[in-house]
């Protein structure tokens, strides 16, 4: 399962590389969600793996899963979507003011009907 | 009391001129002398209690961590200097409303001037050795606007640059120094450090903080061979310079020296390094003095010569000779602050400063004449006025000194080719300027200045006279205090007198005369002995070293900034491959020490799809609304393995927060390109891939090294005082709003501040919309299709109270303020989408803006409350109530808390995805316009 | 007996998950891959109670709600960016 | 009692094996129909009665583990009852929009189809040419 896990984490992280080094915002920005998805799995399992543990605290509980992490990528999920808005924006943003969408800011190549 | 009035009045005294304008010269420059005045008065009114013996002192703790403290004192030393820089500082203020030009701004020249007055007074009287340093540099950096006022000129800013250069990295070598002593004593308490001689000598780190804190004296008061900077720091308007180089700037180095007398000096290292430095440069400053041609360049090199004749005597490891040096402080202020004066009143008036241009200004101004012969002299070492008292103590010191062994008898003799050089320039400076014929291609004619502008002059010179008439009277009760404050034991008695009798300091006082008569009249001789050397222009080799430092970093940033993304990213991923792999590398084994759990057949299932879709979004990145569908399978998956893995909080949050990036990429999607064109090389993309590949492999061996070793975590603290402190049994939300309450208050405003800051990116943001899709497609002309809009209407209350829901139950079971301000946010963009963003704005007639910022405001608000009752930052209260329905409800301040993060989710993720859908501004074709 | 039904169940519902991804993978159309997505969601609904079933608590039937209603939201965004382009207007 | 625990077992277990294979039957046909028209059928009514069957198994189920009546899962259930179709509408919507082509067996000529002379079919369409507002 710890093997299965890591694979799945590894393949995401990878993918979603691959994506953040290609030439243009989009797929940029959707590499860099799929990074965060793949790195909030990664801080998640930091606290373990835990199947059937009590999410809540009650007496009849054995075990529970470790809190901590969970806390942390709770937050890690809303600030990643503040980040992606953030660099999406950015994006537009240069679309808007160079008139192209590769990440460099070249303004060469763009097609022509984007004009407007 | 009045030791922070003495430092805060001239603080003071730099906002007031600001009030006056321009035009009202008189009016601004009595509003600026008030203040310093007032201080002096107050000084005096401590001075005879300092003289005494007393030291008033006074302390606020500032930043105790740092061991930062707000302490000053006045003692002996301070007192000196205090009176220096007040008196000398207002006859400065005097003199400049008069030397000042029309053109020039007067207030904001006021201003620097008391703002490096307050650095200057807060050096001397400061009882912290970092609040030293700190004023230090304030000193650094009001000089440099001091020295640049002038900046239309090049050589002001030039100057200014190479002053602040020089004496700011100094600062930083003194930092380092205090702290190393600091770290030795165990405090930064000035008195603490003053009594710990012993320890520090002892210690190790004697040689390196000494080393360090000289570095800092030295360039601050330009010794050899950190001399270059104070020549060119002349292109400063002549008050300036007046005032920086006669009683304070490069007084700060020697005051330095005095005051940390107690604590360093009496070792060998300190003996040597010291006063051969200072014997270094006071031969090396008398030498050019007598050399160069510019009457302000002539004064600057004869004060780097005195401030090496201090220097020199506090190295000298004896009494007598710190009283000696104490002395001469105080000689050199007054007359070197008078020379000054009279170069500025001779450039004032006749518009050269250069020495072979002017000559027989005597006839045009007597009086002027008059005063310089008389501080000249003063310079000299002429009996009967004040510099000839602390010179001759130098002399006869120097004979006295252990230096140099069986060679100590250099000393002396050099000392007294200082003297020669000393008088010979001084009488240069007077016979060819005031006589010697008259003067030739002087651009105006010359005439006498004006009495105000005089008055400094005069008044220093008479100083000059009464200490050099009557030194026991005048100076012996002053530097005895600050010989006190200066050294370890009680200064020894001071025997201040014009008559000592035949002896061998006579002699050498008559020597130096003599001698630097002789040298004055052979000086063409030395001038052409000194044309053999090829000229070396320091400001050229300062800006040089500038240049290429300036080229340096240009290469850098070219060669690494170049503007692309993608290097960056390479960059960033093939170092963190690099970190992270070398730390893989380190361990023995992948697998730890844990059993590994079994997999069960739906987890491989689960595992396998999320792996496809991840691999898909990224293989299908070129059609972009398939990536982002592909993208919606991983975060659909990843939800349901937080679900899998005990952890309902993050499934509900992951699944909110992935609807809405869906929801916001493709709102950003309708402005982009449909498709990524084909433009990768086949190299590039092998070459990512295979990047990628690594990455996720270390990912991968990472994360599976972690999983399989024991965990050693702080959680089982949270979770035994989850109820019992935080009132909630959902362990993760009370660790978010009450555990680390102060981190999710500073994500909140992060989400805040994301949020205004798109909204302020949208501004007036004009963006090409497509008429029809990729395939040419016009749009359909159904704007709100029906079944949806009245659909989603009745959904909206719906989930509404499942957000209110979630939000009540959050502290006790999976929900809490982050995913119930989700859900509301993704119910009321239901609505945008159903029915557009007319109709939702006329029914929710409130700006998102407010909702996120007071959201953040209730946080904090619900933080501070617990102040109130005398708790730290973000303590909690809480009780149990029950509510019908809902079940048992906590309220918790915890609660409010979640409030505001509850408010800030929805504003924040509202004012992204809102303002974002209003960026189509024109109306489209739809059914609803063609029926009109 | 319930055991037993639990897992026929949720092997089924995995099996129809998978069928569902080769939707989303196949397409041809962009509507076939949402209604595929879409389908996904709701059969992720029937695994997460299955959960709930199988550990005997409801600490995941907020789960199984949300997705109900998100899936609903993201379906129709996606539907109305294929229909208008611009999905708030 | 116990004969009244067995029968809620057995009906709990009937729902949820019934469930599951709507919903398997639902996803067969979204993957194995002709054309986009007839795949729609399954998931938006097949799989949702699947769940729905699960839903029901999940409230008898608590119903009988707390011993009175747990109907939060209703919720989900009108939620899902409600929006099935309404996607359902939205994305035949779109079909129709895109005129996706049908299996040539299909009776009936519906209006937004009709003028079906657009050869290419989405995946093929050229990229870029949309026109100039």
């Amino acid at each position: 399962m710890e093997a299965l896990f890591a694979t799945t984490t590894g393949i995401l992280a990878a993918s979603g590389l691959y994506l953040a080094l290609r030439g243009r915002t989009f797929p940029v920005v959707v590499g860099l969600t799929l990074l965060s998805y793949a790195v909030n799995l990664f801080l998640f399992s930091t606290g373990g793996l835990t199947t059937d543990g009590a999410a809540v605290i009650s007496d009849d509980a054995s075990k529970y899963a470790d809190p901590l992490p969970q806390a942390l990528v709770l937050t890690a999920i809303v600030i990643g979507f503040a980040m992606t808005a953030f660099s999406v924006i950015l994006a537009m943003r240069v679309r808007g003011d160079v008139g192209s969408d590769h990440v460099n800011g070249n303004r060469v190549d763009e097609p022509r009907e984007d004009k407007s | 009391m009045s030791l922070l009035l003495i430092v805060l009045l001239p603080l003071l005294g730099s906002l007031l001129p600001s009030l006056s304008s321009n035009q009202r010269r008189h009016q601004c420059a009595l509003l600026t002398a008030a203040m310093p005045l007032i201080a002096l008065l107050v000084t005096l009114r401590e001075t005879p209690g300092v003289i005494a013996g007393e030291v008033p002192r006074l302390a606020f703790s500032w930043v105790p961590a740092l061991g930062l403290d707000l302490a000053l004192r006045l003692d002996g030393l301070s007192l000196l200097f205090v009176l220096l820089i007040l008196g000398i500082g207002l006859l400065i203020i005097l003199y400049a409303r008069h030397y000042l030009s029309e053109a020039d701004n007067m207030p904001r020249f006021y201003a620097y001037l008391m703002l490096f007055m307050t650095s200057m007074l807060g050096i001397v009287m400061a009882d912290n050795l970092i609040l030293l340093w700190m004023f230090w540099e304030l000193t650094s950096l009001s000089s440099f606007l001091l020295i640049g006022f002038w900046s239309h000129q090049s050589a002001a800013r030039k100057g200014a640059r190479m002053a602040l250069a020089v004496t700011g990295m100094g600062g930083l070598a003194l930092l380092a120094g205090l702290i190393l002593i600091g770290q030795i004593v165990g405090t930064f308490d000035m008195q603490t450090v003053l009594d710990s001689r012993d320890v520090i000598l002892a210690d190790p780190r004697y040689l390196p903080a000494l080393l360090l804190i000289l570095l800092g004296a030295f360039t601050k008061s330009a010794q050899f061979p950190f001399q270059f900077w104070l020549p060119q720091a002349m292109a400063a308007p002549t008050p300036v310079s007046a005032f920086l180089h006669s009683a304070t700037m490069v007084k700060a180095g020697v005051f330095l020296l005095a005051r940390l007398h107690p604590a360093l000096a009496g070792s060998q290292e300190w003996l040597y390094l010291v006063s051969l430095t200072g014997l270094v440069t006071m031969l090396y400053g008398a030498y050019f003095a007598l050399i160069k041609l510019d009457l302000k360049t002539i004064l600057a090199y004869s004060t780097v010569s005195h401030l090496g004749l201090i220097t020199m005597l506090f190295g000298l490891n004896s009494q007598m000779a710190v009283v000696a040096g104490l002395f001469h402080i105080l000689n050199h202020a007054t007359f070197k602050a008078a020379l000054f004066m009279t170069a500025g009143i001779v450039d004032h008036e006749c518009g050269t400063r250069d020495i072979r241009k002017l000559k027989g200004l005597w006839r045009y101004m007597p009086m002027t004449t008059a005063l310089a012969a008389i501080t000249a002299a003063s310079m000299a070492g002429f009996p009967l006025l004040n510099g000839f008292l602390s010179k001759e103590m130098m002399l006869a010191e120097t004979l006295e000194t252990p230096l140099l062994g069986g060679l100590a008898w250099l000393i002396p003799v050099l000392a007294t080719i200082g003297s020669i050089l000393a008088a010979a320039y001084s009488l240069r400076y007077v016979r060819n300027t005031f006589f010697d014929g008259k003067p030739r291609e002087l651009e105006k004619t010359p005439h006498e200045a004006s009495f105000p502008m005089r008055l400094p002059v005069l008044v220093l010179a008479i100083v000059c006279i009464i200490i050099g008439l009557f030194p026991a009277f005048s100076a012996t009760g002053i530097l005895t205090t600050a010989a006190d404050a200066a050294l370890t034991m009680p200064a020894p008695e001071l025997h201040l007198s014009i008559w000592h009798g035949f002896n061998l300091p006579l002699l050498m006082s008559a020597i130096a005369l003599i001698g630097g008569f002789m040298v004055y009249v052979l000086r063409q001789h030395l001038f052409t002995f000194h044309r053999q050397f090829p000229s070396r222009n320091s400001l050229a080799i300062f800006e040089g070293a500038v240049q290429r430092l300036v080229r340096f970093t240009q290469w850098g940033i070219d060669t690494l900034e170049n503007g692309s993304l993608q290097r960056y990213m390479l960059w960033v991923v093939i170092s963190a491959l690099a970190v992270s792999g070398m730390s893989l590398m380190g361990i023995e084994t992948l697998k730890g020490e844990l059993a590994v759990q079994k997999a069960d057949p739906l987890l491989i299932v689960g595992a396998a799809i999320t792996c496809f879709a991840g691999l898909a979004t990224a293989f299908l990145h070129r059609r972009r609304l398939i990536s982002l569908i592909m993208l919606s399978v991983v975060g659909l998956m990843a939800s349901l393995a937080f679900a899998r893995f005990s952890a309902p909080d993050l499934a509900l949050t992951q699944l909110a927060v992935e609807v809405v990036t869906v929801i916001l990429l493709m709102l950003a999607l309708f402005f982009l390109p449909q498709k990524t064109p084909k433009e990768s090389s086949a190299s590039r993309i092998v070459r990512d891939v295979l990047l990628a590949a690594g990455f996720g492999g270390v990912v991968a061996s990472l994360n599976y090294a972690l999983l399989t070793r024991p965990l050693n975590s702080i959680s089982d603290y949270f979770l035994e005082h989850s109820v019992s402190g935080g009132g909630g049994h959902n362990v993760v939300n009370v660790i978010l709003v009450d555990f680390r309450g102060f981190d999710t208050l500073g994500e909140i405003t992060v989400l805040c501040i994301a949020g205004i800051g798109i909204y302020k990116l949208l501004n007036r943001l004009r963006l090409f919309m497509p008429s029809s899709d990729s395939e040419g497609r016009p749009w359909s002309p159904d704007r709100y299709p029906m079944i949806l809009a009245s659909v989603s209407q009745s959904l909206l209350p719906m989930a509404l109270l499942v957000s209110v829901f979630i939000f009540l139950r959050g502290h006790n079971a999976p929900g809490g303020g982050f995913i119930a301000g989700l859900v509301t946010a993704v119910a009321l963009i239901l609505m945008y989408i159903a029915h557009g963003v007319e109709w939702a704005q006329q029914r929710l007639s409130f700006q998102y803006q407010p909702i996120a910022v007071s959201g953040v405001a209730i946080a904090t608000l619900t933080g501070v409350g617990s102040w109130a009752f005398g708790y730290p930052f973000l303590t909690s209260a809480f009780g149990h109530f029950h509510i019908p329905l809902i079940g048992d409800v906590e309220l918790a301040t915890a609660m409010l808390f979640d409030l505001g993060v509850y408010l800030t989710v929805v504003g924040a993720t509202l004012m992204i995805l809102a303002n974002l859908g209003k960026v189509t501004t024109s109306h489209r074709p739809s059914k609803q316009k063609e029926k009109a | 007996m319930l055991d037993f039904a639990l897992k026929i169940s949720v092997a089924l519902f995995a099996i129809a998950i998978v069928l569902n991804l080769y939707r989303v993978a196949v397409g041809p159309s962009l509507p076939d891959r949402i209604l595929a997505l879409d389908t996904m969601y709701v059969n992720s609904i029937a695994l997460i109670v299955l959960f709930g079933i199988w550990l005997g608590h409801r600490t995941y039937f907020e789960a199984a709600l949300l997705i109900a209603m998100l899936g609903f939201v993201s379906t129709v965004a996606v539907c109305k960016y294929l229909l208008r382009g611009d999905i708030i207007e | 009692m116990i004969a009244l625990y067995t029968l809620m077992e057995g009906v709990i277990a009937f729902f949820l094996i019934a469930g599951s294979i709507f919903a398997l039957i639902g996803s067969l046909g979204l993957a194995r129909m002709k054309d986009f028209y007839m795949r729609l059928h399954g998931p938006s009514k097949i799989s949702t009665l699947g769940v729905g069957c699960v839903l029901l198994a999940s409230i008898a189920y608590f119903s009988l583990l707390n011993g009175g009546p747990s109907l939060q899962e209703l919720l989900i259930t009108i939620f899902l009852f409600i929006t099935a179709p309404v996607s359902a509408h939205l994305l035949s919507k779109s079909a129709l929009h895109q005129k996706l082509p049908r299996d040539p067996r299909t009776r009936g000529n519906p209006e937004e189809l009709q003028e079906d002379d657009d050869e290419t079919t989405l995946e093929e369409a050229p990229q870029g040419s949309s026109k100039l507002p």
